[in-house]
């Protein structure tokens, strides 16, 4: 494996929620991300799983510097870029780009899809305006499979899977390094999903692109990722290669949330015994002592209740943070 | 809750503090107050004497504090037309303009939530036609212009309610339909607007396919959601009846309240009396904002929730 | 999901020119027309009155209008108690009513968008102490505040001005701090932070776009508000002084003969209310036209009309 | 009366939804019955009119839309007539839609929101209702229910939130259910919570369920029958085991081939090229041409009709898939 293009190391990242007591003394504080390690080789897709609240989308905007880091480093290609403000931050934005959720909401309907997938060469000086940029611009919507005179036309004329493939069209503008995929494909339909994913696994093999993938599909997380990590109320529970996360998980809440997912084969799913696991994830505020999966967890013992397990390595390449296992 | 109180109760004492720091930068410092109360005709010495007498002679932060400090035992001095405690005279105007306030408001509140209802319920119908353009009418008719014209039409054409001043119950009618109209208008479209929101929220949708009735989804449902977004309006409402509504009514209708006496005041020079109108306006206003405010806690559950945790 | 052409019939729409759209409203064109002739004869007032609006002349005073008995052509909405004639006061009046209006509301509205802008884009403590003020101000008595203000300073068309631009100005402060915080919050002005786009650029490119239109439908609501202000403050005989004209004023002079001269405040108060009424028409016209949601709304009302249960 | 020996039938319905820029013609001549104890899957993508034909069936179609043709029959009565379905829907139809959360008012109690159903369509008083309404949340997995009942909506979390719509659509003890992607807002875990509870409640009250989805592992658990939309058509319909093993409409394989498993490892999604027709102009022919590949220049100019094939299953398509068991040419690699 290369060296490591992106390297997250204990990141933790809070939220100011509110005052609490009679006169408000006290801040409330909800802890969104806790103590996140992981590292990313150049080239790679990295999974992050977890469902609502887990933390995957906060661990995203936090590597692109969009909320602020409570403790914790980021280094991106050897640099600590956990700090980094203002002009210099603009210029790490260069090799770091998002492709958000909401391919209806993420393009300004007032501008021409010249002039968004432009904004990036035109905000970094490659070229004086859109006008200018017509080129790069033909070159990127045929790279993402669109036709040249789109260009022209304003977002609402276009479909959820083609406002994505602008959207991943003005993130490629400036030949970022690393892409961090938030959900791209969970707004839109299953038969338009497939599209956007195999563009963007041809776009990695093309441009030698690294992924951050974030979604709440397993199966579409499955299909697309090298290594997955799996996140629970803040905390990333286990990380591996993706075929060992799907045939041998670790992590009790791995494997619940595997048995979770419902395959589209009613012969299988008449015979699967369904792992239903009871409950809810915690109130991120006044989380559990210890490890944050005890109240669901069916193997949960009584040091699971007293201290949070570390993250340590349970076979090659496969890490977890559990005691029980 | 008991610290969203006290933060709102100082709230309000601020504002009334700030609207007499202005009243008296405004009369102290940009106008000149002797020159307004003097007759033109008035020496030197008048002016001396009448500056000692109001102790304008004074470093100005000095006036600011006895002033405020005054304020605060609601002792804003006397007033120079009937020469006697200001706060007086306002006090004992004060019930006319009450009644006539309330009478104003009560018919413009329960007639703009019936035209809003009604007219939300079925929007771009006859019905929310003709409602949206008397309502239009209702708040583009200038107030002074209606209240002559009622005069004209209602006290001198027909003969029904007396011209102006006060008296039994057919001395109210007039003033306080007139008072009341723009205030039909804005909760009516305000009221309108929110009925339409919420008949299609998905909540009503929802509880159409569970079967409840219709009557009921638009007097419960509908209703109560329409109601808390009114409820701001009208304490705004009732803000402007009180504060600028009234004092054109009640001049036209010679009717004897505050709004009145300041016009009386104001033609006859007395800044005293209606620096006290003013003062006593201003509790009321802050007054009435907090009422809103905590009929919209009981109102709204989710409001109550984050207010109360 | 919207197909591919779905898009280019509405763009077509959209660009399709403002003029046919509201030609086709017949209240956006009511309220089009109502101004168009206020503005008219505020700028053309000598050309259009019949006769000079000060000229006296005792010899007809208190005419009445043109179909009362004794009513004549010369003098079509009859004379005041100086002889003055009515209809040529009402067109003079015109020029005070509407520039109050466009002074007071500009003033208000560059100041309010200013702060709200600064409050809304710095946030924070900024914002917080900026909209505490905007909120204490809301709570001021407002009318009863004009007129002791200009009862001590004195009225004149600049005081008076300033005044009502100080009554309203909060309102565009509010909406603007809105609008940019609803528009800092989408996520098209998010993903241009993320490529790296100036904070100036983001304000300019992004966001200002989505205030014109909504703080262009406050101002001409809100100048609404100001001509019924005026005319109000004109009658209470704190605004507009003689020899000057406004309608409110003339109402206020017609006072004095409601009994036996009525239309002295009959017309003077007629044209107030069909200047603010055709304000309020384009108002809310412009709010529904420029609002893609409100469309909607009044397109589904309007293909009411067959029953859902043919069978 | 007309007659009909199904709990619900419905024939040839066409509905329309007039809109500025042309008629929306979102479901198109489409028939279908549910009897007792069925359980009916209709999968489909967003504009396949999936969710119109659900709200239709409970006569909810809101103008500007409007039926254009057709009969909905519940037990031989026709729904379109509304008093009829005034009477049916929450009483013997129920309804549970998308979003717990948008489902309930957020300022009325869920107490006042469950009784409300009862006291309306059955003949008991408020305090009974109150009762019931405890029990029936006791049912669904709500512990605590007495005090449950006097909060609002906003205080139950999503999952929680759609046990207590679950419960309400019972309430009445209805003979059928229909769910609107009742799982979709949810996560996976609690989706797997209330998927189990749907099926298990469908087995005890013997309740006939329909469930919409564009999720085909959702309904592969859930139901026997599948129906598949596209364009406002049932383009095939079946048993689970035929559609997800031998599919012969192209659409429906396509479909199959695009969803990614999490128990196979595939190199790449076989995705559907192009995207849905706009149903404001609708094609001469079959409505899947221009993305299907085995169009022929029949496909494009003649619209083939359902036609029924072997043991209950239909399909409309000129140019049909062999049928051949297994699960479609991109998951030829084993299941792990």
């Amino acid at each position: 494996m290369s060296e490591a293009l992106l390297e997250v190391q204990g990141l933790t990242v809070k939220y100011d929620v509110g005052r609490e007591g009679f006169w408000g003394q006290h801040q409330t504080r909800l802890t969104a991300v806790d103590d996140v390690s992981f590292s990313i080789a150049r080239g790679e897709t990295f999974g992050l799983v977890g469902e609502s609240g887990s933390g995957k989308t906060t661990t995203g905007r936090a590597i692109l510097g969009k909320v602020p880091i409570a403790s914790g480093r980021v280094i991106f290609a050897g640099r600590d870029i956990t700090e980094v403000e203002g002009r210099e931050r603009r210029a790490i934005r260069r090799n770091m780009q998002l492709i958000p959720q909401n391919p209806y909401g993420s393009l300004n309907p007032r501008m021409k899809v010249r002039e968004i997938i432009s904004e990036p060469l035109v905000v970094h000086r490659r070229f004086k305006n859109a006008k200018g940029a017509t080129e790069r611009v033909v070159e990127l919507l045929e790279l993402t499979g669109m036709n040249p005179d789109d260009m022209h036309k304003y977002p609402h004329a276009f479909s959820g899977g083609q406002r994505q493939r602008i959207v991943i069209a003005r993130a490629l503008a400036l030949n970022p390094d690393l892409i961090i995929a938030d959900e791209p494909v969970s707004a839109l339909d299953v038969s338009i999903q497939a599209q956007v994913v195999n563009l963007l696994q041809d776009l990695q093999q093309r441009l030698r692109l690294t992924y951050i993938f974030i979604a709440h599909d397993l199966a579409v997380v499955r299909h697309i990722s090298h290594r997955i990590g799996i996140m629970y109320a803040g905390k990333l529970v286990e990380v591996a290669k993706g075929e060992s996360v799907y045939r041998s998980p670790i992590h009790p809440y791995t494997e619940a949330l595997l048995s979770s997912v419902p395959i589209p084969d009613p012969r299988i799913e008449r015979g699967r015994a369904v792992q239903v696991i009871a409950g809810e994830p915690p109130d991120l505020i006044h989380p559990p002592m210890g490890c944050r999966f005890h109240t669901r967890c069916p193997l949960a013992e009584p040091r699971c209740r007293e201290a949070a397990p570390p993250m340590e390595a349970k076979a090659p390449g496969h890490e977890a943070a559990c005691w029980v296992r | 809750m008991g610290r969203y109180l006290l933060k709102r109760l100082s709230q309000a004492v601020l504002v009334v503090i700030s609207v007499m720091v202005v009243v008296f930068v405004v009369t102290r410092l940009i106008g000149d107050p002797v020159a307004v109360m003097l007759p033109l005709e008035a020496t030197e010495e008048n002016r001396a004497l009448l500056e000692a007498q109001l102790g304008l002679d004074r470093p100005i932060l000095t006036q600011l504090a006895d002033y405020v400090a005054d304020a605060v035992r609601f002792d804003l001095g006397d007033s120079l037309w009937q020469r006697r405690p200001a706060m007086d005279v306002v006090l004992e105007r004060l019930p006319p303009t009450l009644l006539l306030v309330a009478a104003g408001f009560a018919f413009g509140v329960l007639l703009g939530v019936v035209i809003g209802v009604v007219s939300g319920m079925r929007p771009g119908g006859w019905v929310d036609r003709a409602a949206v353009t008397f309502v239009l009418l209702g708040v583009s008719l200038p107030q002074f212009w209606i209240g002559l014209v009622f005069i004209v039409f209602f006290s001198v054409g027909l003969g029904w309610f007396p011209t102006s001043g006060s008296g039994g119950i057919e001395y109210l009618v007039l003033p306080g339909v007139v008072l009341g109209l723009p205030v039909v208008g804005r909760i009516a479209l305000v009221t309108r607007s929110s009925m339409i929101d919420e008949l299609n929220t998905q909540h009503v949708k929802d509880a159409t396919a569970r079967g409840v009735s219709r009557a009921r989804i638009v007097m419960v449902h509908a209703m109560k959601g329409a109601g808390i977004a009114t409820i701001t309006i009208a304490g705004w409402e009732l803000i402007g009846v009180l504060a600028g509504g009234a004092v054109v009514v009640e001049t036209v209708y010679a009717w004897p309240g505050i709004g009145f006496t300041a016009m009386q005041a104001i033609e006859r020079h007395d800044i005293i009396l209606v620096q006290a109108v003013v003062f006593v306006v201003a509790i009321m206003v802050v007054t009435i904002n907090i009422i809103v405010d905590i009929a919209y806690t009981m109102l709204d559950p989710r409001v109550k929730f984050d207010r109360v945790s | 999901m919207k197909p591919a052409s779905a898009g280019s019939r509405s763009e077509r729409r959209r660009s399709g020119g403002w003029l046919m759209r509201i030609v086709r409203d017949p209240t956006a064109l009511f309220g089009v027309l109502v101004l168009a002739l206020l503005v008219a004869a505020a700028l053309f007032a000598p050309i259009i009155a019949p006769l000079d609006p000060n000229k006296q002349d005792l010899a007809a005073r208190l005419l009445p209008p043109f179909y009362a008995e004794g009513g004549s052509a010369e003098h079509l909405l009859g004379t005041d108690q100086l002889g003055r004639d009515v209809l040529s006061r009402i067109v003079h009046g015109a020029r005070i009513s509407l520039t109050i209006p466009l002074v007071s509301v500009t003033l208000a509205g560059v100041f309010g968008t200013a702060v709200g802008l600064l409050a809304g884009y710095r946030g924070g403590k900024t914002d917080a102490f900026i909209m505490r003020i905007v909120d204490t101000l809301f709570s001021f008595p407002g009318l009863l505040l004009a007129l002791t203000i200009l009862a001590v300073v004195g009225p004149s068309f600049w005081t008076l001005a300033i005044v009502l631009s100080l009554r309203i100005w909060m309102v565009f402060a509010r909406m603007t701090r809105g609008l940019v915080l609803s528009a800092r919050e989408a996520e098209y002005v998010e993903a241009a932070e993320l490529v790296g786009a100036s904070p100036v650029r983001i304000m300019l490119r992004h966001i200002a776009p989505n205030l014109t239109a909504p703080l262009l439908t406050l101002a001409v609501l809100e100048s609404a508000h100001v001509i019924l202000s005026e005319a109000a403050l004109s009658f209470l005989g704190l605004g507009i002084q003689p020899p000057q004209m406004s309608w409110g004023l003339d109402v206020a002079i017609g006072r004095q003969y409601v009994f036996s001269a009525p239309w002295l405040i009959i017309f003077p108060g007629l044209a107030i209310a069909v200047a603010v009424l055709g304000i309020n028409l384009l108002a809310g016209w412009l709010r529904v036209a420029a609002d893609p949601q409100e469309s909607a709304k009044r397109f589904a009302a309007a293909a009411d009309a067959p029953s859902a249960w043919s069978g | 009366m007309i007659r009909s020996d199904h709990l619900l039938e419905i024939r040839n319905l066409e509905v329309v939804f007039p809109t500025r820029d042309g008629t929306v013609q979102a479901v198109r001549g489409v028939s279908l019955t549910v009897d007792a104890g069925d359980s009916l899957g209709i999968v489909g993508e967003s504009g396949s009119g999936k969710s119109t034909l659900a709200r239709a069936a409970l006569g909810l179609i809101e103008l500007p839309g409007r039926i254009a043709g057709g009969e909905i029959l519940w037990k031989g009565r026709s729904l379109l007539d509304k008093r009829v379905a005034r009477r049916i829907r929450g009483r013997e139809i129920s309804m549970v839609s998308q979003d717990p959360m948008a489902s309930m008012s957020p300022i009325l109690t869920i107490g006042t929101q469950m009784t409300e159903v009862m006291t309306r369509h059955l003949d008991i008083g408020s305090r009974e209702a109150f009762t019931r309404a405890g029990d029936l949340l006791e049912k669904v997995g709500i512990p605590d229910p007495g005090r449950r009942l006097g909060q609002y909506p906003f205080e139950f979390s999503g999952g929680m939130q759609q046990r207590v719509v679950i419960a309400t659509a019972l309430s009445c003890d209805p003979m059928m259910l229909i769910a609107d992607e009742p799982t979709t807002a949810l996560d996976v875990t609690t989706q797997a919570q209330i998927l189990e509870l749907i099926s298990s409640l469908q087995k005890d009250l013997g309740l006939a369920l329909v469930l919409i989805t564009h999720d085909l592992g959702v309904v592969a658990g859930a139901c026997d029958l599948l129906k598949v939309l596209y364009a406002g058509e049932i383009v095939e319909s079946g048993t689970a085991d035929q559609l997800f093993h031998r599919p012969r409409h192209p659409y429906t394989a396509a479909l199959l081939g695009s969803t990614p498993r999490l128990d196979v490892k595939a190199d790449r999604l076989v995705a559907i090229e192009g995207h849905p027709p706009d149903l404001r102009q609708v094609s001469i022919g079959c409505s899947f041409t221009p993305r299907c590949p085995h169009a022929t220049t029949r496909c494009a100019s003649a619209s083939p009709v359902l036609q029924p094939s072997e043991a209950g299953r239909a399909y409309a398509c000129w140019n049909p898939l062999n049928g051949r068991e297994g699960p479609g040419p991109s998951h030829g690699e084993g299941r792990a």
